[in-house]
């Protein structure tokens, strides 16, 4: 298909899918991110979807997007603005147009009409009114044209209107320049049982791809491949890229996984990643609530399996209790909490960073265990993995934080051959040799052994009472107390021997060190660059080992003249640093909205430091 | 099943720290007399508690764990759902499995865990001496309810055949054969059993199950019920249980013309949930409270499902490592 | 009795958010419909729920909590039992009342706290997106068992009933009428009520219940149970049900000889549980599916049992004030 | 009676009170505490008890002991060490030696058998073998006088051993000048319907009075009466004072009192003593779990009550989420915490300071409220009043800290007619006025009004979700979540404003101030004095209010050379400081064995930095 004479080059461009809950917007990004990637482009994707499973149809409250940002260059976020929106609705559009940048809007005309003008809060139609002036607006018959392409085919009216968003793909293919291929092989494998509705999709697919060839107002960008390290590669989102570690590390182990869970968005998609995979041994145990999510994995630790639970924020305050019972029996367990916005029930479907201090500290006594972050949806995998490597070699619990810009965003992901991947040293004992009982210590990391019942003459009680240093039984010794919290505490401050030192990007030295931990690491990167680029004397310094940090950080921080510490919430790691670092002083950088950092935002207070 | 270690072997080391005179030191020992001839390998026991006064996991020489209060159902849960081959047992108070665990305990005998569930029910927390527990009886002067307690207590096996359960005994802390044969039908049962002990707390609820358990007049205020047998109870064994329309009464044998023939006989293992009910909730002073195994229902148990799930995946599925998985589906190479 | 408020007004300004065609807007139809007609004033009402779909506290002008995941239940009791004469409704879905809020749930049954518990029985999460939850099918397909499920779903009445609940119905979300009765019944008993509606979640779980729903079918596949009246259903309200023995059976009027003079009347109010369990454990497609009121037993509520107490303590007591505490007992001056 | 012309004259004296835990023991301290604080001593007592209900009769592990100190001038603590021991077996002796001065020991000589010295764990009789040669022990034939004196009583034996606890309190009582009129009123008071048990109970009393008479063997103490404030006095312990505490807080409300509770050690007191005044109006509702306990209470409050919830550190893990609905919906709710020793089940019967930051950041999300703590038994009272009106005058959750050494502990309570306690603003609106709406914010408080359902006219949702600032309906609008976040904060921040100011004891300059929160008061107070009266320039500072702290904090500090941190607990408030006053460098000095500090260990500590 021609007409690709004009196209722009560009090196990134981002596109926003919007529309109403029920128009498939969720499916029609995935399939062009999935589209791009294929083709070669690094991507980076942003679903932003209501908290309401189905707002009323046409409002403001029942718009879903989704937000993929393309590159020849490596991508790190999904774009502060969008370059192009297609707005399935007059509601997408009023609720998506402080996301794009003056750039090109495609809306389904039909759509328009004053019934949907007026629920999307609008007195008159934005498409008349002059307030887009400064877009370039493509009045796409989307509806219409669907229904008439589909006329005969045989398919009721309720299935040809759920196909309208195949068309939108289809303007939007021909507008990047992207292979029709992809998704048609999509279509085949996903509708095998139902040729009829291959058929019908592929037809409104090519029909929008031609719809915009023909209109000849739109000028297509073109994204060359992208100069990637070799390999192959996935699509990738965060929650599916965490169950994956899970299940590598159990391989490695050789120990089943069990997973214990209660299901809450929006962590929810690991369990049922997990749930599927029941040819390679997991487990999941779908729980009566977090309690029991909790106390299940406890169980199943102690009986011998990788034992994992899942959550987000108000899920992990019921776990507290839980939490501290694994850190008195020195039982390894992961523990995965998805952030998302709060307090309280707060802003479920939004992503924020403010369950950093609840990790550290949400339980009674004095009870640390490790806790780390992933930063990007492909590295949840490394990240979970190394949770589970940390918890089983040094029988602690390990709380994994990600967050929902992470679980849902999805970005290419280098395939790893789990042969590659290090070995995990268990400290499973088989029998009695000598005195390596249940409750001795290794010197190097004071972690105590691992025994599965079923092991003869190495039979052993755990509980939450503290026990005595060398029997393991309970104690109410004053002294012994003390030694214990002090061997607890000194125990995960050790993990820090074990984990790589924190890395920058920037100059060693310099005037400003920007920090950030978790899931904006994309964002700070992106600014950092850019400031980067433009002289300025900037490194960024991004934290993935919260407890304990990296053994290296407060040389790292000692060379930069000014620290300011970036989060997606009133300030928990840069109250962390002042805690364990006191002898810095830090600026702080915050923002606790329910959405990710935006670049520009973070260049501009940057610079006011330099 | 001979098994090659005995009630001593369970032993451990622990001091065994209850009040003397409390009911629990003989629910140990007939637990410790049931173990051994359930045909078990002695490392394959693990025994979970929450916390209570019942902190028995370690007085035995077995794996244990000694938990947090009202969780003991989730952990053992996850022990056995991790690792069936371990014959698990938990053990409870009437405030931790019914207060604070009583959702676990119901989803885990909904579940039909393979479990053996020994409910020390003395109708009182001991442990935090003295206040009302779910099973108190209603107006009950305690710690925390100086004025007599204004709760209807829970019934524990009317609780357990409403949340689906598939087994359910009672017993008492003074019948020590009984009990031991008890626990030994509940371990052998393959399912979420759950055995209501009558507990004396001689601390703090002394005499509380009196009327039904004293020896001397137990006989005439407990019935034993046994799978086939007719029920029949007395000193002299010669009372009996019939219907009458939907209730149940008792009748003396001999009177009336009452022969053994009228009597119901106990049929433990019928799905159907009425009997066992009405058999559950018999109560002092016109009915004998019910002692034995009153339900034990044939039924899938959660872990052999879910082994079954995995065999059947592992047969079937084309993913037979995580590379399998991992290479497949949509992918593209980057050369 | 004639309120001062009609359905209109316990419309709130909220727009009201479920999917197109969910069985929730039917419930709130009715639940609007029933409040005005049980004569408790406007400002007198509560609505509290837990999460899940039932987010309806929001679409109600009345006074209102959506509090958190499962606690709906002792978030109510604390309202009624701080304030008696609040009228306190509690909504709350399958996942919320029986999962997460199971213990919360078994408790407020227990002690008898007088709330009305609006339960919409999806037999699915419908908030998080297609989770099973306590009452699906057994081995149902679902977000989270794409194997299919391996555990007994509870029975709302028969958790109920064995957790010494006085007050259990049923409903279905497409009798709005029915509904509406059934809520009246329910407004007015003193106690804690439980009404199960079967709710029809259209996108996760479409027609979990058509079976028993459906309209062309319903009359012969459920049976509506009224107090004093026979148990009659069917199109032609020709079916009736008998006892045999310890099982519901049933029949065709007219046939071998059946008139309405044997089949069962209705006593919602009797205490014993045998019959009303069984009524509510009632399975297709052998038996049809009991609707309506099917145990309502007085009973003292909780509240008023307190209430009680502190009028006697009041009258009793010679503390009339702090101070009388304060400077009573043992004192000792330092002049 | 007489043979007192040698008493020594002392300022303060102590003595430790040990036996199995079936020896009355509890009820021995609390007598001679009673008598002393009668008699006008000033007074302070700590009750040490095993963790089991019964441990096996006769160990180490089922001592239970009461220590009293008694004085002239203030006590400040029960005592480091004790002056005089009453060890009733060979366990209590041995489980107690570490706790005396070199001093008096008087044993029942009757008890060191062979079973039972061996049952402590000793070899050898310790009374014979010259390990307590520097010591006085005085053999007293304890149970067998007892038994002797009772033969002829009609009671049964069981009985009579049971009160041979009084034949130790007369030693005690002739040793320490008590009169024995106090104790003799509570027999007939107690056993008023048991004339046998008077009768008994006043002989075996007196027998053991003459008995400490007749052996010339003791030099009996005289401590005069204290110099305290005039005023009627009564001796409380730290959960009654809290429970009264609350009571007051309800009566000047005109509210009624709900209590949400639990029961756990060390807080179960408290619903125990709420759970008797139905008179006054006080519902205690015993909820099926701690989660049950702070959800009904939360329901309590909105419905109008003073609603008041209460645990210990497990519980608080347990009751985080719900404590984030409170501080989302803007409730008033009083959480009380009696601390113990942790993590997990840990030391339960121990007293620690470990909880302070679960009740700071235990919960997910920006989820502030505010945190006090009280610092003496009877100042429970005083601080369980300032929780409940800053509750309901802030409309926010409260967390007050206690700890199981002032909630067990008792000393003389200066009575409070309830009439002088201060009046409080409750923010209950009865009708519409103007915008005077339920979501409506005080200005200088910042705090939401309070509309009790009921109201006509004002009828309104509360609920988890983030609410929009100005409706209360809930809201997805990012701008907003972070007004109501900072909101959130600002508004317990201002509480600061409406408590009293940081107060300090010594000089207003100095070389080092020692800081302390919470239960360790009496512990400090008593260092810094002894040290003060050395000569040494040192200054306590002890925080009540922690959540926001006292605006006078940071000037306070910054008149210092050096400021020592003391906890018990591995370092909690340090590090709160360190994030909240991050300008200062802390000292610290932790101790945490499950028992209070020791004060002369403390002095010290504090002369290493002066
Ligand atoms: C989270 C938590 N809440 C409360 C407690 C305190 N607690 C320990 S045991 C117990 C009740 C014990 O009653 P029961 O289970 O009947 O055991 P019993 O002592 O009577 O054998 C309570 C309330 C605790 N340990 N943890
Ligand atoms: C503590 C906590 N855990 C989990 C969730 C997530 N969650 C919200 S609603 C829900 C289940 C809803 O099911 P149900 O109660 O049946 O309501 P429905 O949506 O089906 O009406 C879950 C798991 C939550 N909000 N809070
Ligand atoms: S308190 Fe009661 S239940 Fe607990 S050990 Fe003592 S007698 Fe037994
Ligand atoms: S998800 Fe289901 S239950 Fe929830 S609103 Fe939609 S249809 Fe109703
Ligand atoms: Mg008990
Ligand atoms: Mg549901």
């Amino acid at each position: 298909m021609g007409g690709k004479e004009f196209a722009k080059e560009l090196n990134k461009v981002s596109i926003r899918f919007s529309g109403d809950s029920g128009d498939g917007m969720q499916l029609t990004g995935t399939l062009f991110s999935d589209a791009s990637a294929l083709y070669g482009n690094d991507i980076s994707t942003f679903p932003d979807y209501p908290s309401e499973i189905r707002a009323p149809q046409g409002t403001i409250a029942g718009v879903s997007g989704f937000q993929v940002h393309i590159g020849k260059d490596k991508v790190n976020t999904p774009g502060d603005y969008a370059d192009v929106l297609v707005a399935m609705n007059p509601a997408a559009l009023k609720a998506n147009l402080k996301w794009v940048k003056r750039g090109t809007i495609i809306v389904d005309v039909d759509s328009f009409d004053e019934k949907h003008i007026l629920k999307a809060g609008y007195t008159e139609d934005p498409l008349n009114d002059r307030s887009l002036e400064s877009y370039q607006v493509i009045h796409a018959p989307i509806t219409s044209q669907t229904k008439q392409v589909l006329m005969d085919s045989g398919l009721d009216s309720k299935a040809i209107i759920r196909s309208k968003n195949m068309f939108a793909l289809g303007v939007s293919y021909w507008l990047f320049d992207r292979p029709l291929k992809y998704t048609e092989q999509y279509f085949e494998k996903k509708f095998h049982k139902k040729p009829e509705l291959i058929e019908a999709n592929k037809k409104v697919l090519r029909e929008g791809y031609i719809f915009a060839q023909n209109i000849h107002a739109l000028t297509p960008y073109r994204i060359e491949p992208a100069n990637i390290e070799k390999g192959i590669y996935k699509n990738i989102n965060g929650n599916t890229a965490t169950a994956w570690g899970l299940m590598a590390a159990a391989e490695k182990m050789q120990l089943p996984l069990f997973l214990g869970s209660y299901p809450i968005t929006p962590s929810s998609d690991i369990l049922h990643e997990l749930s599927h995979y029941k040819e390679l041994g997991v487990k999941t145990f779908q729980a009566e609530d977090e309690i029991a999510g909790i106390c299940t994995t406890i169980g199943a630790s102690y009986a011998g399996n990788l034992a994992v639970t899942n959550t987000s924020g108000p899920g992990l305050a019921l776990k507290g209790e839980a939490i501290g019972l694994a850190i008195m029996m020195e039982i390894p367990i992961v523990i995965v909490n998805v952030q998302r916005g709060g307090p309280s029930t707060g802003l479920p479907t939004k992503t924020e960073q403010a369950d950093l201090m609840q990790a550290l500290y949400g339980r009674n006594g004095e009870s640390p265990c490790v806790v780390m972050a992933a930063s990007t949806p492909s590295n949840c995998f490394d990240f979970a993995f190394a949770a589970c490597k940390i918890a089983v070699e040094h029988m602690t619990p390990v709380i994994l934080l990600t967050d929902g810009f992470l679980a849902n965003g999805s970005q290419p992901w280098k395939v790893v051959n789990t042969n590659t991947l290090p070995h995990i040293n268990t400290r499973i004992v088989k029998e009695r040799i000598g005195n390596n009982t249940p409750f001795i210590r290794d010197n190097a990391t004071l972690a105590r052994n691992w025994v599965i019942p079923g092991t003869k003459e190495l039979m052993h009680r755990v509980g939450g009472l503290e026990k005595d240093y060398e029997t393991g039984n309970p104690s109410l010794i004053p002294s012994n107390h003390h030694k214990m919290c002090v061997t607890r505490a000194e125990k995960v401050k050790r993990v820090a021997q074990f984990v790589p030192p924190l890395e920058i990007h920037g100059n060693e030295y310099g005037d400003l060190l920007v920090v950030g931990w978790g899931g904006t690491y994309g964002h700070l990167l992106s600014a950092v660059d850019e400031l980067l680029i433009q002289g300025e004397k900037i490194t960024l310094a991004h934290f993935n080992y919260i407890n304990p940090l990296p053994i290296n950080a407060a040389e790292v921080f000692g060379k930069f003249k000014k620290i300011i510490v970036c989060e997606l919430n009133l300030g928990q790691f840069v109250n962390y640093l002042r805690m364990t670092l006191p002898e810095f002083t830090y600026l702080q950088y915050n923002k606790i909205e329910g959405l990710p950092f935006i670049v520009e935002d973070l260049k501009e207070a940057f610079l006011k430091h330099l | 099943m001979t098994a090659t270690y005995t009630a001593k072997d369970l032993k451990s080391s622990s001091e065994v720290k209850w009040c003397a005179g409390c009911g629990d030191h003989a629910i140990l020992n007939a637990l410790q007399k049931a173990m051994p001839e359930i045909g078990v390998n002695h490392e394959d026991l693990v025994v979970v508690s929450g916390i209570g006064s019942s902190r028995l996991p370690y007085y035995m020489e077995t794996y244990g764990m000694h938990t947090i209060h009202g969780r003991a159902s989730a952990i053992a849960s996850g022990v056995k759902t991790a690792n069936p081959k371990l014959h698990v047992w938990q053990i409870t108070g009437d405030g931790d499995c019914l207060a604070i665990g009583g959702n676990h305990f119901i989803h885990t005998v909904r579940r039909n865990i393979d479990l053996n569930i020994i409910l020390f029910n003395n109708q009182i927390y001991g442990l935090t001496k003295g206040q009302y527990s779910p099973t108190t009886k209603k107006g009950q002067i305690t710690k925390s309810s100086p004025h007599g307690t204004i709760e209807n207590p829970f019934n524990p096996g009317e609780l357990t055949i409403g949340a689906q359960g598939t087994f359910f005994a009672r017993t008492t802390d003074n019948n020590i054969p009984q009990m031991t044969e008890v626990m030994k039908e509940a371990a052998l049962f393959k399912g979420t059993s759950v055995v209501e002990i009558l507990q004396n707390c001689i601390i703090f609820n002394n005499a509380t199950h009196e009327y039904v358990t004293n020896r001397d007049t137990r006989n005439d205020r407990q019935i034993f019920l046994e799978h086939g047998k007719p029920m029949l109870f007395g000193e002299k064994n010669d009372k009996g249980l019939v219907l009458k329309g939907l209730s149940l009464k008792v009748v003396n044998l001999g009177k009336n013309g009452i022969t053994e023939a009228d009597i119901l006989v106990h049929d433990a293992t019928t799905p159907d949930t009425t009997l066992h009910t009405m058999l559950a909730n018999m109560k002092s002073p016109y009915l004998p409270v019910a002692m034995g195994v009153i339900r034990k229902v044939k039924a899938d148990t959660y872990e052999s499902l879910l082994e079954k799930q995995i065999e059947t995946a592992k047969k079937e599925s084309e993913i037979k490592t995580l590379n399998d998985l991992f290479y497949g589906g949509d992918t593209w190479e980057v050369k």
